[in-house]
C-alpha cells in the first residue's frame, strides 16, 4: 500500500465547540486553490477571479463550524453525476470533479447530502468542492490554518 | 454624557497594502473596534474601543495590523502623569471607583530580579539533569516533627499530603471569573502534569469532577458551590481568606454572568449577583479559623489537607504562625502582585506587600518558632518564570501558585480588562461566542508545555547548584545573593549580598 | 460463468461497478445496439449546444471496459432472450449465454399519434444519433419547433437557443414541465425563455405536421400554422421493453423488479429506465427515469448478480435542470395531495423560489429555483425520513444547513460521512 | 588574610580514613596516621585531625572535654562556666610534641568531668542533652573558646597542618583506641583557626567528611529549628548534629537515619513494595530537610562503631575493606592497602548505601 491509499479514508471534521467563526479556513482555502497558493496578499490583491472557498462555514451565533466534502465511501455525487466528471479515485479515495468534463448540471448539488458542492460561475460553470488539497500533498490548508484547531483530519474506518 | 475627555489610549494601524478585507478582525473583536465599510471596500477602526488585547493582530492572516500606544501626550509632568490625569477624567465622568484586572502593574521593585542564584564550580560538581536523576517531586501537607518507625514500618501514617510532580500549582481562579473552557484546560493540564489546579471560589462544575485528584477546592467567604460532595471532590481544601490583588476586599460576580452553568455550579439562582463578603462572617479571629479548619477536616474525615490562603499584608509572619497553630496543613501567601478578575484599582495598586518579603518573613518566623515543618508554604502572586520559582523555594517556599503566568500561557495578553467580561481570548468571559475561542485542548497543551519547559529549567538550575532533589533547595538561602538591595532588605530576605 | 448486460448506459455502468465490488474476475459482456463507447445520454443537449464535443461525452473513460474486464458487443442489437436456455440472441444470430443477466435497455421516445410524423426532419431527442442529425439543420437563424415543454424538450430548446436557432415550444398543458413546476415556477421559467427569444405556446397541441416529404411546419389544434425547418418531439419517454415483450417476464409499463433489482425470472435483473422499481415516497413500483436512480439500480443489480444482498429501497425522483440562466432543482413529491403541507417562499428581487412538500413530520419533496445551493441536504432529509418538526420553520430560510438541526442530530450526521 | 570558620563558609576537598577493631581491642595510632598520610595529596596542609575511641579507659564514665583556647582569658571564662555546670575530676594540658610544620597552636586543654547533679535537675534535661546545651553555649557565647570534643572515653585531635604532622604533634602513637578516624583537608582558602579542622564532634559522635554539600543551608536551617547552633558553618558540623538529632533525639533506627540523609530516588521508591514504599515516602516527606545533597563521603564514629556513607549519586570516593576483626574505610583503596595489604574483602559502596560496622555484641549505634 502506498501513501495515497493511506489517505484513502481521511476526512476533515469540525469541532463546533471550538470553531470561532473567523472564516480563516475559507481565506486559506481560496489562496490554496489559486495560482498563488499560500500567498494570501497576492491571491486577494491580484486576482479578480478567485476560486470559491471549498469549505462551507455555517454560523448561527454562538454556534459555527466548517464543513467540507466527506469523500464518502458511497458518494452520492459520483453516482448522480450525469457526465462521469465527478469520480472517486480508487487509489486515494478522494472524490474530485474533472472540470474538463463537468458541464454544470448541478445534479451533484442535488445529491450531496452534506451540501458542500458549490456552483462556480466565475471560473467556467463547474461544480467546486474540497479536494483535500491533494495537489499540495500537504495538510489541507483549512486544517493547517485553523487558529483554534476546530478542524481536524481523521482517518475513519 | 456622550462627550468624553478621554482620548483613545491606543491607535489601530492597518497596512492597506496587506489588508485583504477578509474581515477576520471584524469578526474577532468583541469590543467592536473594526468595521467593514462596504461602500469604500475597506476596514475601518474605532480606536477608542481598542483595549490592545492583540486578538485582531494575532489572527490577521496577512499581518496587516499593529496597535500602538496613542502618542498623544499631556504636557510633561512628573506628578500629574498621563494615567493620573486619565483616571481623574474617568472618575469625573462616571462617578465610580476604578476597576481593573490582573495584577499590580506599578513600578514597584521586583525583588525576584534582585536575587541571584548560585552554581557549583570546581569544589563540588554541578549535576547534569540530562544524565542524572533530578527530583522535583514535592509533598504538601503537615509533617510530624518526628517519624515513628518500628520494625522497619511506619508507626503512624502521615497526615494527608498533596503529591506534586513539580512544585507548581495553578492558582485559584473561579468558574465565573474565568470561562469553563479555561477551568477545563487548567484541570486537564494539572492532571496531565501531576500538579493541582484550584477551583477558586466558584464551585466545581460537574464535568470537571473527574479531575478531582488534581483539584484543590476552595471555600471562600461566599461559600459558593460548597457542600460535602464538593469538599470530597478535590484532593485538598483551601480556605480563602484573602487575595493579593485585593487584600481586605470581597468579590462580586455580576448577575448577568450568572448563567445556567454558573448558577448550577455556584448553587445560586440564575441572574443573581454572587457576592463574596470581605471577611468570612464566621471568622472574625484566629480561633474562628481553627473551627472552620477542623469543621472541614471533620467533613472530609481528615483525609484532605486543608490550606489557608491569605494576602501578604504587613503582619503576615505573625498571622501565618497563628494559621499554622490553628491547624492548617498548607498556608498559601498571595503577594501584592497577585492577579484578579476584577479589583478596585486603588486597592490593587496600594495594598499589601511583596511576596518575596512576605515569604522570607514567614519562613523565618515559622523556623524561629520551630513549627516550619508543621505546615507547607505556598507562595503566589507574580511568579513569572522558573527562576522565580527556584528563588521562592530557596527563600523557603514548598511550592508556588501560578495564575497570571498560566493565563498568559493560554493566550492572555494582559490588557487588564477581565472585569468587562469581553475577553477576546475566551479566558475571562462567559459569553459563549468568546468562550469557545479558548480550545481547552490547545490551552492544556500550552500549559503542559510551559510546565515542561519550566521543569527543564528548574532542573538545570538545581543541577548547576549541585542539588538533585528539590527539598535540598527549600529554605537554602545560601543559594541566593542579593543585588541592589539595602542591608535592611537583605536582612529581611535572610540572604547575603552578591560577592559576600 | 458470465455476466451479460444488455444496455450500455448509466445502469449498465453502475452494474459493472457493482459487480466489480465483489467479483473482480468473471467476464462481463455488454451488448448495445448503439456503436458508441458508453456515453451520457443527457449530454446530447450539451453536445447540440456546443458545450461538449463527442470525445468528452464518454460516461466512463476509454479504459473502462478493459479495466473492468468487460467485453463490449456494440452496434449489435439483442433480439431476444431465451430465459430457459439462458441465452441472449443477437441480431446477427449470435447466441450469448449468461449466468446472470441484466436488462438495462433504458427508455425510448413516446411517439405521439400525429399525422405526418414520418416526414423527414422530425426528430426524437434521446440518442446521440438524434442530435447528430439535428446538428446539421440547427444553424443560426433556422427555425425549430419543439413539441413538449418537458425536461428533455426544454434542454433541446436551450441547446437550440445557444446555437442561435429561433425556437417555438408547444405544450398541451397550461404550464412548463407540469410534473415538476407549479404555476409560480412555471412563470419564472417562462419569463426566462421569453427573455431568450423563445416562443412558448401553451394549452395547445400539434394537429399535424405539414410538408411534403420534409416537415415544413405544423398545424396547431387552434388552427394556427407555424413554419419551421425541423421539429423535435419531446413528449415523453417510456420503458424500452421491446426485447422482452411477450415473455414470461413480469412487465407493467416497465419490467417489475424487487428492491434487489431481481425480476420474476431467476438470474434475470433489470435496472434503469426500463425497470419499475420501488419508489419509497409513493410506496409502490414505478419507473424512476433519472440518472442517479439508474446508477444505483444498476449498481444494486450488479452487486446482487455477484452474490451480494444489496437493497435499494430509497428511490425517488430528483432532477437538476439548468435552463439558460435559471437553476432549477427538485426532488420527491411535486404535487399537492391529501395530508401534504406546503411551504413556499418566492422572492421577486432575487428571482428565487423555494417550495417544500411536507407530509406528517417528513419532508417529501422540494423545488428550488436559483437558490439551489445545499439542495442535497434536503434530498438527504427526504431519503433519511428525518423528523423535521424541530426545525421545520427553518426550511428554506437564509442560512439553512446543519446548523438548523438539533445539535445531536447534526453531530451524528456530520460525523457519519 | 586569615579566615575563620564560622565567619565564612569555606569549601574544601579532603581525604578520610577509618579503622576499627570489631572486638573492641585497642590498637595504637600508627596505622591510621600511615593510612591518612598516604593520601597526602588529597590535603594541602591546612587542616588535619583524628578521632579516637577507647583512649581514656581510666575515665570512661566521665565526659572528656577537649578544648581550644585562643588566650588565657577565654580559658578562665570557660573554666568558670564549666565549674558551674560540671564537676571536673581532672584538668590538664593535652600533651603535644614539637613539630616544625605545626605553627601557632592555641592553648589545648582537656577536662574529665560529669554534670553537676543540682544543675542537671534544675535544667530538667537528660544528661546528654545537658552536655549538648553546654557545648553549644560555649561555642556560641565564649569568644576564643572552642569545644573540640565532648564524648566519653574518646577524643578529637586536630590542627592546621598535614594530618600526619598533626598525628605526630598529638603523639597519637602513644594512644591506643579501638576506633580511629582521620581527616586530611584541602580548603580553598587560608583558614587560620584550628577549630575549623576536622573531625567535628558532639558527645561521642565524630564526623570526618569529604565533600561540599549543596543542601547545607537547608540542612542548617532545619537543624537550627531544633536548637542546634551551626557556628562553624561547616558541613561536618551540620552532619554531626544531624546524626545527633536523628539518632539520639528522634531515636530513629540507624538505617532510617541514613536513609533520610541519602534517600532513595522517587523512581526507586515507586518500584518498592507498598509497605516499604510508605516508609520511604514518609521519610522523604518528614525528613526532606535532612537529605544531604551534593557530593560527600563521611565516616561517622561513635562508641559503638563506625558508619560510612556516600551521597546518593556517589560524587566522592569511598572504599571499604575487612580483614579479620578489622574494618577499614578510606577515600582511596591504597590508603587501606598501605596498612592492610591483603584484606579479606574490598568493595566500593554504592551511592547512598551505608557501610555499618558495629562492635560485636552491639545491636544499634
Amino acid at each position: 500500500m502506498n501513501n495515497l491509499s493511506a489517505a484513502a479514508k481521511k476526512r476533515i471534521y469540525a469541532k463546533e465547540e471550538v470553531c470561532i467563526g473567523c472564516r480563516l479556513c475559507e481565506i486559506y482555502c481560496i489562496a490554496a486553490h489559486s495560482q498563488y497558493r499560500d500567498n494570501l496578499i497576492k491571491t486577494f490583491k491580484k486576482l479578480t477571479k478567485r476560486p470559491l472557498p471549498r469549505i462551507v462555514v455555517e454560523e448561527e451565533k454562538p454556534v459555527s463550524f466548517g464543513l467540507q466534502c466527506r469523500h464518502c465511501d458511497e458518494p452520492e455525487c459520483v453516482k448522480a453525476c450525469i457526465t462521469g466528471a465527478m469520480h472517486k479515485d480508487t487509489e486515494t479515495g478522494i472524490v474530485t470533479n474533472d472540470i474538463e468534463r463537468c458541464i454544470g448540471c448541478w445534479t451533484c448539488i442535488l445529491a450531496c447530502p452534506y451540501g458542500v458542492i458549490k456552483r462556480d460561475y466565475q471560473n467556467k460553470k463547474i461544480a467546486s468542492k474540497c479536494d483535500l488539497c491533494m495537489e499540495s500533498n500537504m495538510e489541507p490548508a483549512c486544517v493547517k490554518n485553523c487558529p483554534n484547531e476546530a478542524l481536524y483530519i481523521k482517518a475513519s474506518s | 454624557m456622550s462627550f468624553s475627555l478621554l482620548t483613545p489610549e491606543f491607535i489601530v494601524e492597518r497596512n492597506d497594502e496587506r489588508c485583504i478585507r477578509c474581515q477576520v478582525c471584524v469578526r474577532q473583536c468583541a469590543n467592536l473596534v473594526h468595521m467593514y465599510d462596504q461602500e469604500e471596500d475597506r476596514i475601518v477602526a474605532d480606536d477608542s474601543k481598542c483595549v490592545n488585547c492583540h486578538r485582531c493582530v494575532a489572527l490577521c492572516p496577512t499581518r496587516a495590523l499593529t496597535i500602538r500606544r496613542n502618542p498623544l501626550e499631556f504636557k510633561e509632568n512628573a506628578n500629574w502623569t498621563t494615567s493620573a490625569i486619565r483616571e481623574i477624567y474617568k472618575q469625573a465622568e462616571t462617578g465610580g471607583i476604578l476597576l481593573t484586572g490582573m495584577g499590580n502593574d506599578r513600578p514597584y521593585p521586583v525583588y525576584w530580579d534582585h536575587m541571584l542564584l548560585n552554581a557549583s564550580q570546581v569544589t563540588n560538581p554541578s549535576i547534569d539533569p540530562l544524565r542524572e536523576p533530578m527530583e522535583l517531586k514535592t509533598m504538601l501537607g503537615r509533617k510530624p516533627e518526628v517519624l515513628n518507625v518500628e520494625d522497619g514500618k511506619v508507626k503512624e501514617k502521615l497526615p494527608p499530603q498533596l503529591k506534586l510532580e513539580i512544585p507548581v500549582m495553578f492558582s485559584a481562579m473561579s468558574f465565573g471569573s474565568i470561562s469553563f473552557n479555561t477551568c477545563q484546560a487548567l484541570a486537564m493540564a494539572a492532571s496531565e502534569a501531576g500538579v493541582m489546579y484550584n477551583t477558586g471560589e466558584g464551585g466545581l462544575h460537574k464535568d470537571l469532577r473527574k479531575y478531582g485528584k488534581n483539584t484543590i477546592v476552595q471555600v471562600a467567604s461566599g461559600r459558593f458551590g460548597v457542600d460535602v460532595d464538593y469538599l470530597q471532590a478535590g484532593a485538598a481544601i483551601e480556605i480563602k481568606i484573602g487575595q493579593g490583588a485585593k487584600p481586605g476586599i470581597g468579590g462580586h460576580l455580576p448577575g448577568e454572568k450568572v448563567m445556567a452553568e454558573i448558577s448550577q455550579t455556584r448553587m445560586i439562582p440564575i441572574g443573581s449577583d454572587a457576592i463574596s463578603p470581605a471577611p468570612h462572617h464566621d471568622i472574625y479571629s484566629i480561633e474562628d479559623l481553627r473551627q472552620l479548619i477542623y469543621s472541614l477536616k471533620e467533613a472530609t474525615d481528615y483525609q484532605k489537607p486543608v490550606s489557608v490562603k491569605i494576602a501578604a499584608v504587613h503582619n503576615v509572619a505573625a498571622i501565618c504562625s497563628g494559621i499554622a497553630r490553628a491547624g492548617a496543613d498548607i498556608i498559601a501567601i498571595d503577594g501584592f502582585r497577585g492577579g484578579t478578575g476584577a479589583a478596585p484599582l486603588r486597592i490593587r495598586d496600594n495594598v499589601g506587600i511583596p511576596i518575596e518579603f512576605a515569604l522570607a518573613a514567614v519562613d523565618t518566623r515559622l523556623r524561629e518558632e520551630g513549627i516550619r515543618n508543621q505546615v507547607s508554604l505556598v507562595c503566589a502572586g507574580g511568579i513569572r518564570n522558573s527562576a522565580d520559582i527556584i528563588k521562592a523555594i530557596a527563600l523557603g517556599a514548598d511550592a508556588v501558585y501560578i495564575g497570571q503566568a498560566a493565563l498568559i500561557a493560554i493566550g492572555c495578553h494582559m490588557c487588564q480588562k477581565c472585569y468587562t467580561g469581553k475577553c477576546n481570548w475566551g479566558i475571562a468571559t462567559q459569553d459563549p461566542n468568546l468562550v469557545k475561542r479558548l480550545n481547552p485542548e490547545i490551552a492544556a497543551r500550552r500549559l503542559i508545555n510551559l510546565l515542561h519547559a519550566w521543569t527543564h529549567e528548574m532542573k538545570e538550575m538545581l543541577g548547576g547548584m549541585g542539588i538533585n532533589a528539590i527539598e535540598s533547595l527549600k529554605g537554602n538561602r545560601l543559594m541566593l545573593r542579593g543585588i541592589g538591595l539595602t542591608s535592611r532588605e537583605l536582612d529581611i530576605l535572610g540572604i547575603k549580598a552578591a560577592g559576600e | 460463468m458470465s455476466y451479460v448486460i444488455i444496455g450500455n448506459s448509466v445502469a449498465a455502468v453502475g452494474a459493472v461497478e457493482g459487480i466489480r465490488k465483489h467479483d473482480k474476475i468473471t467476464p462481463i459482456i455488454i451488448i448495445s445496439d448503439e456503436p458508441y463507447h458508453t456515453y451520457s445520454r443527457p449530454l446530447i443537449s450539451y453536445y447540440l449546444g456546443g458545450k461538449v464535443t463527442q470525445d468528452k461525452m464518454y460516461y466512463r473513460d476509454k479504459n473502462f471496459y478493459k479495466a473492468n474486464k468487460v467485453k463490449p458487443i456494440l452496434g449489435v442489437k439483442a433480439e431476444q432472450v431465451d430465459f430457459d436456455k439462458k441465452e441472449v440472441i443477437l441480431q446477427d444470430g449470435r447466441r450469448i449465454s449468461y449466468t446472470k443477466l441484466l436488462i438495462a435497455t433504458g427508455g425510448k421516445p413516446l411517439i405521439p399519434p400525429l399525422e405526418g410524423i414520418e416526414k423527414k426532419n422530425v426528430f426524437n431527442f434521446i440518442k446521440l444519433d438524434d442530435v447528430k442529425n439535428i446538428e446539421r439543420l440547427a444553424r443560426a437563424g433556422s427555425k425549430a419547433i419543439v413539441v413538449g415543454a418537458s425536461f428533455s424538450g426544454l434542454k433541446a430548446v436551450e441547446a437550440l437557443v445557444q446555437r442561435g436557432v429561433r425556437v417555438t415550444v408547444i405544450d398541451i398543458m397550461d404550464r412548463i414541465m407540469p410534473r415538476v413546476l407549479d404555476e409560480t415556477a412555471s412563470l419564472i421559467a417562462l419569463k426566462c425563455l421569453v427573455k431568450y427569444g423563445v416562443e412558448v405556446l401553451l394549452n395547445t397541441t400539434v394537429e399535424k405536421i405539414i410538408g411534403d416529404k420534409i416537415a415544413r411546419g405544423v398545424l396547431l389544434k387552434d388552427g394556427r400554422e407555424l413554419a419551421c425547418d425541423f421539429i423535435i418531439l419531446a413528449v415523453g419517454v417510456r420503458c424500452n421493453i421491446d426485447l422482452v415483450k411477450g415473455t414470461n417476464l413480469n412487465i407493467n409499463r416497465g419490467i417489475i423488479v424487487d428492491t434487489g433489482m431481481r425480476t420474476n425470472i431467476p438470474d434475470v435483473y433489470a435496472a434503469g429506465d426500463v425497470a419499475e422499481g420501488y419508489n419509497f415516497l409513493e410506496q409502490r413500483n414505478i419507473e424512476i427515469p433519472i440518472i442517479p436512480n439508474a446508477y444505483k439500480q444498476g449498481e444494486t443489480a450488479g452487486e446482487n448478480m455477484a452474490g451480494a444482498d444489496k437493497i435499494f429501497d430509497r428511490g425517488f425522483v430528483m432532477n437538476s435542470m439548468p435552463l439558460l440562466d435559471l437553476s432549477i432543482v427538485s426532488a420527491g413529491v411535486s404535487t399537492t395531495g391529501e395530508g401534504t403541507n406546503i411551504k413556499a417562499i418566492y422572492k421577486q428581487d432575487t428571482n428565487t423560489y423555494r417550495k417544500f412538500y411536507i407530509r406528517n413530520k417528513n419532508l417529501v419533496g422540494y423545488l428550488l429555483i436559483n437558490d439551489i445551493d445545499r439542495a442535497g441536504i434536503y434530498t438527504d432529509l427526504i431519503k433519511r425520513k428525518v423528523d423535521i418538526s424541530p426545525f421545520a420553520d427553518k426550511l428554506g430560510e437564509e442560512g439553512f444547513g446543519f446548523i438548523s438541526l438539533p445539535k445531536e442530530m447534526r453531530k451524528q450526521i456530520m460525523l457519519e460521512g | 588574610m586569615l579566615r575563620y570558620e564560622g565567619k565564612i563558609r569555606i569549601p574544601s576537598g579532603c581525604a578520610i580514613s577509618g579503622i576499627m577493631n570489631k572486638k573492641g581491642q585497642p590498637f595504637p595510632g600508627d596505622d591510621i596516621i600511615k593510612s591518612i598520610a598516604l593520601m597526602h595529596d588529597r590535603s594541602n596542609g591546612l587542616g588535619g585531625g583524628f578521632a579516637a575511641y577507647g583512649i581514656y579507659p581510666e575515665y570512661k564514665d566521665l565526659y572528656a572535654i577537649h578544648m581550644f583556647y585562643d588566650h588565657e582569658g577565654a580559658k578562665a571564662d570557660v573554666e568558670m562556666f564549666l565549674n558551674q555546670h560540671f564537676k571536673i575530676e581532672l584538668s590538664e594540658r593535652i600533651p603535644t610534641r614539637k613539630v616544625s610544620s605545626i605553627k601557632n597552636p592555641p592553648i589545648i586543654w582537656r577536662y574529665f568531668a560529669f554534670p553537676r547533679g543540682d544543675k542537671l535537675a534544675e535544667a530538667g534535661l537528660d544528661e546528654s542533652e545537658y552536655v549538648v546545651r553546654c557545648v553549644m553555649r560555649i561555642n556560641s557565647d565564649f569568644e576564643g573558646a572552642f569545644v573540640v570534643s565532648s564524648g566519653k572515653n574518646m577524643g578529637a585531635f586536630k590542627a592546621v597542618g598535614y594530618p600526619e604532622d598533626v598525628g605526630d604533634f598529638y603523639m597519637l602513637d602513644t594512644y591506643r583506641a579501638y576506633i580511629w578516624t582521620a581527616h586530611g583537608r584541602f580548603p580553598t582558602n587560608t583558614p587560620g583557626w584550628w577549630g575549623g579542622a576536622h573531625p567535628f564532634t558532639l558527645l561521642d559522635w565524630s564526623v570526618v567528611h569529604n565533600g561540599e554539600i549543596s543542601s547545607y543551608d537547608a540542612n542548617r536551617r532545619w537543624l537550627e529549628m531544633f536548637g542546634y547552633k551551626c557556628t562553624l558553618q561547616t558541613d561536618t558540623e551540620a552532619i554531626t548534629y544531624m546524626f545527633d538529632l536523628l539518632i539520639r533525639r528522634h531515636r530513629l533506627p540507624l538505617e532510617i537515619a541514613l536513609t533520610a540523609m541519602a534517600a532513595p530516588l522517587w523512581d526507586e521508591i515507586e518500584r518498592m513494595e507498598p509497605e516499604q514504599q510508605e516508609l520511604m515516602i514518609s521519610i522523604r516527606a518528614v525528613y526532606g530537610s535532612a537529605l544531604i545533597n551534593g557530593p560527600f563521603s563521611i565516616i561517622l564514629g561513635c562508641k559503638n562503631g563506625i558508619i560510612a556513607l556516600n551521597d546518593r549519586i556517589k560524587l566522592r570516593p569511598l572504599t571499604a575493606a575487612t580483614k579479620g576483626d578489622f574494618v577499614f574505610i578510606a577515600s582511596e583503596e591504597s590508603a587501606i592497602r598501605t596498612v592492610c595489604p591483603r584484606p579479606d574483602a574490598v568493595w566500593t559502596p554504592m551511592g547512598g548505601e551505608p557501610v555499618i560496622a558495629l562492635l560485636e555484641g552491639v545491636e544499634d549505634i
